[in-house]
């Protein structure tokens, strides 16, 4: 046999600034395609559905095959209020950002289906254990449930102002709210996917009926916990959704820096035992389909569902990123799976329960709705204008009760020391 | 009152806990059915079942994981890192998330959960089944860090260890778990039977965290030591004959300093012993903090008596080991500096 | 849809001690089925070789099907008698453990085929980056090749004696002989794996022609530097050959709380995108061929893969380990997949190329062997009659040079301090 | 001689030891293409090509577990970890590995690898962007631990560590990667350009590893400083008119005590200062040795002026912050005790 000489296989996106985007490497089959398996299905039934992309509305806006989900008109619409808000929401704030009000911020566009449909499937009970990308969550759980934080109190905490419910400790976007079933933000990747499967083996252990469902990016996949988690949800089968929101980027590195070419993020869950979806993250009816799927399969105790979104991440990375650095300008105008607020708007006047004018009208709502929000929050102040935390706040919480050293470290400072 | 080994006591304790808090879980490697490699945990799994005590993948990421997840939801898992040599696969788990999660939340979710963790050396275990990383833990803002010296303050310690709300790692030494060892590898281990702290309730008691132990009162000089260096400490007192308060600091995070000042204050001489390397050890915080409080009651310097700044080894573990005789020198330097 | 309510699923193994043995979970397909394919075929051609067993040596000891090797009597026979100086070399050291002369040792009793073959396909400059249960690597690596530790070194390793090259540091059995091409073990489970992925990654940046091996056991896959190797392993494509020894148990772990039944663990290996074989470990014909197969693939610069070695930990898990307190007394004996050394006997008995008498013979110069040269070890010292390493021996290598705060503290002990 | 912020020398330093070393290779999250996030790799894959810098996948553990495994086959990795605060996966490989590597073999394998990472707040990063875990480092032996001040040392330190046959943490305290910072965050950053400190060499030089530099002299208190606190120290000298000597530690470990103790022998007096926090941090370590070696030589107490011990927070950073005021004052206390 003739040798090549060894060398390194450093992959490469198709395409950097300069270039005309090539998403060639998407392989998108026909809407409607894939079968919906049992609940209980043995998990080499998931061998196709982890490698290609369950899609329900096709370019039409037209839905297809039996993943359509069984959803009112009336949802659908509830959905796209909350899309938009959301979008209206990461607009707004990342102006305030650049405007020096705050130190940071990261927005989800692109990407808001995937959070918006599944706060709507779970039940109020239930916790997410996100990532700092799905605000959907919080802001749809306020739409629908009026539980938790509400859009206001996630403005407080971006603004680290008064009314901040995290008291100034976090950075922007770190939300945390028990009451509307969202863990609180980590800033270190990939430590929440672990923590949603303890928090799916408790509920399974108190014979509860709760489930978890936690997300990570592509690109985190390659964190340690994504693998404690995946092999302790395969041991021990508690009731999670383990999302993997493949959006193409990792700040400036693209999702082949964390997998190969001949396989995809679910089709890393078959291979740990774990039925596995992959599904197109912009269409709000699969997202819907595929999350109450795995959300039914958890509640009746068959075990965890991976399920990877096939999406983009239409913005930079954070509002310290500039992607026009490492990647084709525009190139979410090319991404082929579109945006998920115009899919479900067409889907919707397709219905004939929409139209552009009261899409149009609804944007301009929430765009108020948020601006006249975002004044009335940075009416508590703002990173530039800081609240008058007493020294001593920085204290509270370490412990619950603050131990003797603290006590003195207090006292030190109250000493002028 | 029963005779207890160390490994008995932390038994018991979580017999007492399990029965009364139907929150705790119990897993770890080979904790469910085995009972754990030093068997702390045997007949639980028979007692409470499997969804209470189970055996976990050799994870430590996962295991801490886990149970921070679980702490969230509402239980108070305990669980077992086979040895504190093998936690930093889920030092990430420990140090970025169970310690800062009440903080970050501020106070939305919590993590009460328990990391007990087979400590330190003498078993002729190698550098990986020899380590004492407590200043790694000390060092952690959020978690607290316990070791007792004794099957009685064991079981005390560990209940009120898995009663706390805040993450509690309690370290066991190893070396002591089947009888006080005083550092003579080569003559025969007086098992617990014979001590006074042999001697436990099987009922339910709890030692608060945070309070330290006088071992011994003495005038002439404080040693600080914490869990097996307490005995190594008691037999250098004897050795060297000097008159030598040994303070058994039981949690060192939060540290009782005040009974430490108290005994400084008094004596004017300390000494710290440690098996952990001395670099950046828990010895130097607890130096600078007597130096801080007692400067002026200092009449000759604080030394710090540890395992040397070299991985535990193996054949030479006695060398590296603090034992009596050094601290015993340590004690007469002390008394003539 | 009737809710089930939620339960831990805890695996348990099917027999316990009392019961009587019970193997059926292992699905043995007949030896010689499954087809060989090419070094560069698709991930898609592996779904199969990753679930089953691939089996040369059928019950009768008559090689079948495409994994043939090709490989002369004599190399089998070299390989029968390494396999044989391995298990007496354990045997040995296990009783010096129970004399007291050492404070720990494990051994591979049932695996020897896997270590003694792969390192008679492997090339002198390779390296392997092993567990505590591959003593057969350096036992072969002598006997072919000559160079790095002798059986003699390894023994003053155990006992920790003057002649011990890692002078007394290592707990017994973690060798270190990079002229072996056998890299320095850890206690640290998992971490190995890692390094080898580094390491053949280098080899590749050189344009060198070198390959990496390494082990882990089933157990241990599921530490983080598992997923770490894989993950880099999946997107650099180095020539790496990546080991799982599922013997059954870790200590007194079964596989199953590493793995669910619905997958095994060659299987994950597909999930990354990495070929990846299922292979019977203990048919010494079949480790030759699938070490050799892989060890091309690398060489030939198509990357790594995956094989899951299928065998029993025959003996305990270490000196520490008393294994009838977890499993049936004598479950090694009802191992499907028989004893490695007596299936290649009994192949090379029907190739007409061995007779029982000449196995009796070989067994007992092997013991001989061994026997005087643990005698000779031992008159170098144990662990019972320790040599006076000067106290400052401890000082040495923490780092290249002595830094002056390790001199002080030498000094502070030459002071007597 | 060219002038440089540390971002410049950072990538300088690169430049000169892969021009003339065909075994380094460069790696980390976001460092190939991009040039890392705080661009301190910006250009380096366009000019050694992409099978010596490239982009690694996000796992602390990879990256460093990899650059141990190429380490012990010859190459010389130089590893960024994207913040400090994100080595606790890859602490495993570390603390068990890179560090004990060639003792645990006897100088068989050797793992002479850099890990760079940026370190210490003042950036609003909230937490997980801010803390400085040098502690957890100093702690291990068989790790060397380095930390600039400035961009010429940062360049040189840098060669140094690469050069180095043993494993080097490289902290770069991102707080000045611009400029030096006395700790006035309302006042415009002074540009490294003009600071006599930005004055860096293209060409290839080294600053030796262990060797503290004396950056004030001075002879009424000692201030033990590293990294960005050393320009807060040296600003409170300012405010407090006291005439402090300011000892820049640069390498952590090994510590250069020498200088320290002959500092401290002539003043009498030691303030230690960091930004991470109080309980078990360096100056713990710093305190001890200062105590050990003069404490005859000592007529006030060592003060320790550090960040608290609660997770570094996001509004109120500059609470926890150690400034100048808090440094100055402790000079005024150590004045008059
Ligand atoms: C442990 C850890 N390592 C590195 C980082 C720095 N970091 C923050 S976000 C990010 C990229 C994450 O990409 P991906 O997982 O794809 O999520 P996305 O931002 O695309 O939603 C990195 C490297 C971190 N926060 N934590
Ligand atoms: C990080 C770490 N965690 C735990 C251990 C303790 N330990 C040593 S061997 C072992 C079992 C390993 O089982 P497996 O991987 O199946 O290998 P086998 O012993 O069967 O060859 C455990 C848990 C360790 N050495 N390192
Ligand atoms: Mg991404
Ligand atoms: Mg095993």
């Amino acid at each position: 046999m003739k040798k090549t000489p060894l060398s390194l296989r450093v992959p490469e996106p198709l395409t950097r600034p300069g270039d005309a985007p090539d998403f060639s490497y998407v392989q998108i089959p026909p809407a409607g395609n894939d079968k919906k398996p049992a609940h209980n299905a043995p998990v080499s039934e998931f061998n196709d559905l982890s490698k290609g992309i369950i899609r329900v509305l096709d370019d039409a806006g037209h839905p297809q095959g039996e993943w359509q989900p069984t959803v009112s008109a009336d949802t659908l619409i509830t959905g796209l209020k909350a899309m938009v808000k959301t979008r209206a929401y990461d607009d707004r704030m990342m102006l305030i950002q650049r405007q020096g009000k705050t130190s940071f911020f990261m927005k989800s566009t692109g990407e808001e289906a995937i959070s918006v449909a599944q706060a709507m499937v779970l039940k109020q009970g239930d916790m997410f254990f996100p990532t700092y990308r799905q605000a959907g969550l919080l802001i749809t759980n306020e739409m629908i449930r009026g539980t938790g934080w509400s859009t206001f109190d996630m403005m407080c905490q971006v603004l680290s102002n008064s009314g901040d419910k995290l008291k100034g400790r976090q950075l922007p976007i770190m939300y945390s709210s028990k009451d509307a079933g969202f863990f609180s933000i980590s800033g270190n990747l990939g430590t929440q996917y672990t923590q949603a499967v303890g928090w799916a083996m408790a509920s399974a252990i108190k014979k509860d009926s709760k489930i978890a469902s936690t997300f990570i990016g592509d690109g985190s996949t390659a964190e340690s916990d994504f693998h404690a988690a995946l092999t302790f949800a395969s041991v021990y089968n508690p009731p999670v959704i383990l999302n993997v929101t493949n959006n193409q980027w990792a700040i400036s590195s693209f999702q082949g820096i964390a997998n190969n070419p001949e396989t995809t993020f679910a089709a890393r869950g078959v291979g740990y035992g774990i039925p596995s979806l992959r599904v197109d993250g912009n269409d709000f009816l699969a997202v819907y389909a595929a999350s109450e799927w795995a959300a039914d399969r958890a509640r009746n105790n068959f075990g965890p569902t991976i399920i990877e979104w096939v999406t983009y991440r239409s913005s930079g990375h954070s509002s310290s990123d500039d992607p026009s650095k490492y990647r084709p300008k525009d190139e979410e105008k090319a991404w082929p799976l579109g945006d998920p607020i115009d899919r479900l708007r067409e889907h919707l006047i397709y219905l004939g329960e929409w139209s552009q004018e009261q899409h149009d009208a609804l944007e301009k709502e929430m765009k108020e709705e948020i601006m006249a929000l975002s004044k009335e929050a940075q009416k508590l102040g703002s990173l530039t204008d800081l609240p008058d935390l007493p020294m001593k706040c920085m204290f509270d919480d370490v412990y619950k009760d603050i131990p003797p050293h603290l006590q003195k470290q207090i006292q030190r400072i109250e000493r002028g020391e | 009152m029963a005779t207890m080994n160390m490994i008995q006591a932390i038994n018991s304790a979580h017999h007492n806990a399990m029965e009364t808090n139907e929150d705790i879980v119990v897993f770890g490697e080979d904790v469910g059915y085995f009972g754990g490699v030093f068997r702390c945990t045997e007949g639980l799994q028979n007692r409470f079942g499997k969804q209470r005590v189970f055996d976990s993948p050799i994870s430590e990421c996962g295991i801490i994981g886990t149970a921070v997840g679980m702490a969230a939801y509402g239980l108070r898992p305990v669980v077992e890192i086979q040895f504190a040599d093998y936690c930093y696969p889920g030092y990430d788990q420990l140090v970025s998330e169970a310690a800062r999660l009440r903080h970050r939340s501020a106070g939305d979710f919590t993590a009460p959960l328990t990391v007990r963790m087979p400590t330190g050396g003498g078993i002729f275990g190698g550098q990986t089944h020899s380590q004492s990383p407590e200043a790694l833990l000390t060092h952690v803002c959020g978690l607290k860090t316990v070791i007792p010296s004794n099957p009685y303050d064991a079981k005390g310690l560990l209940l009120a260890a898995i009663e706390d709300d805040d993450p509690v790692v309690f370290l066991e030494p190893k070396r002591i778990y089947n009888g006080p060892f005083e550092g003579y590898h080569d003559r025969p281990l007086t098992p617990w039977s014979k001590h006074p702290d042999g001697e436990v309730p099987e009922t339910h008691y709890t030692i608060p965290l945070g309070k330290a132990k006088i071992s011994r009162a003495g005038k002439d000089v404080t040693i600080l030591a914490y869990g097996n260096m307490v005995h190594v400490a008691l037999e250098a007192v004897k050795v060297s004959g000097i008159d030598a308060e040994v303070i058994d600091l039981r949690t060192l995070l939060p540290l009782d300093i005040d009974t430490i000042v108290a005994s400084v204050e008094k004596t004017g001489r300390c000494i710290i012993v440690h098996e952990a390397t001395l670099t950046s050890g828990y010895g130097a915080e607890l130096s600078a903090q007597v130096q801080e409080n007692c400067f002026y009651s200092l009449e000759t310097p604080i030394q710090r008596i540890t395992g040397w700044d070299a991985p535990y080894p193996h054949s030479q573990e006695w060398d590296y080991f603090p034992g009596p005789a050094r601290v015993a020198r340590a004690l007469v330097r002390a008394m003539e500096a």
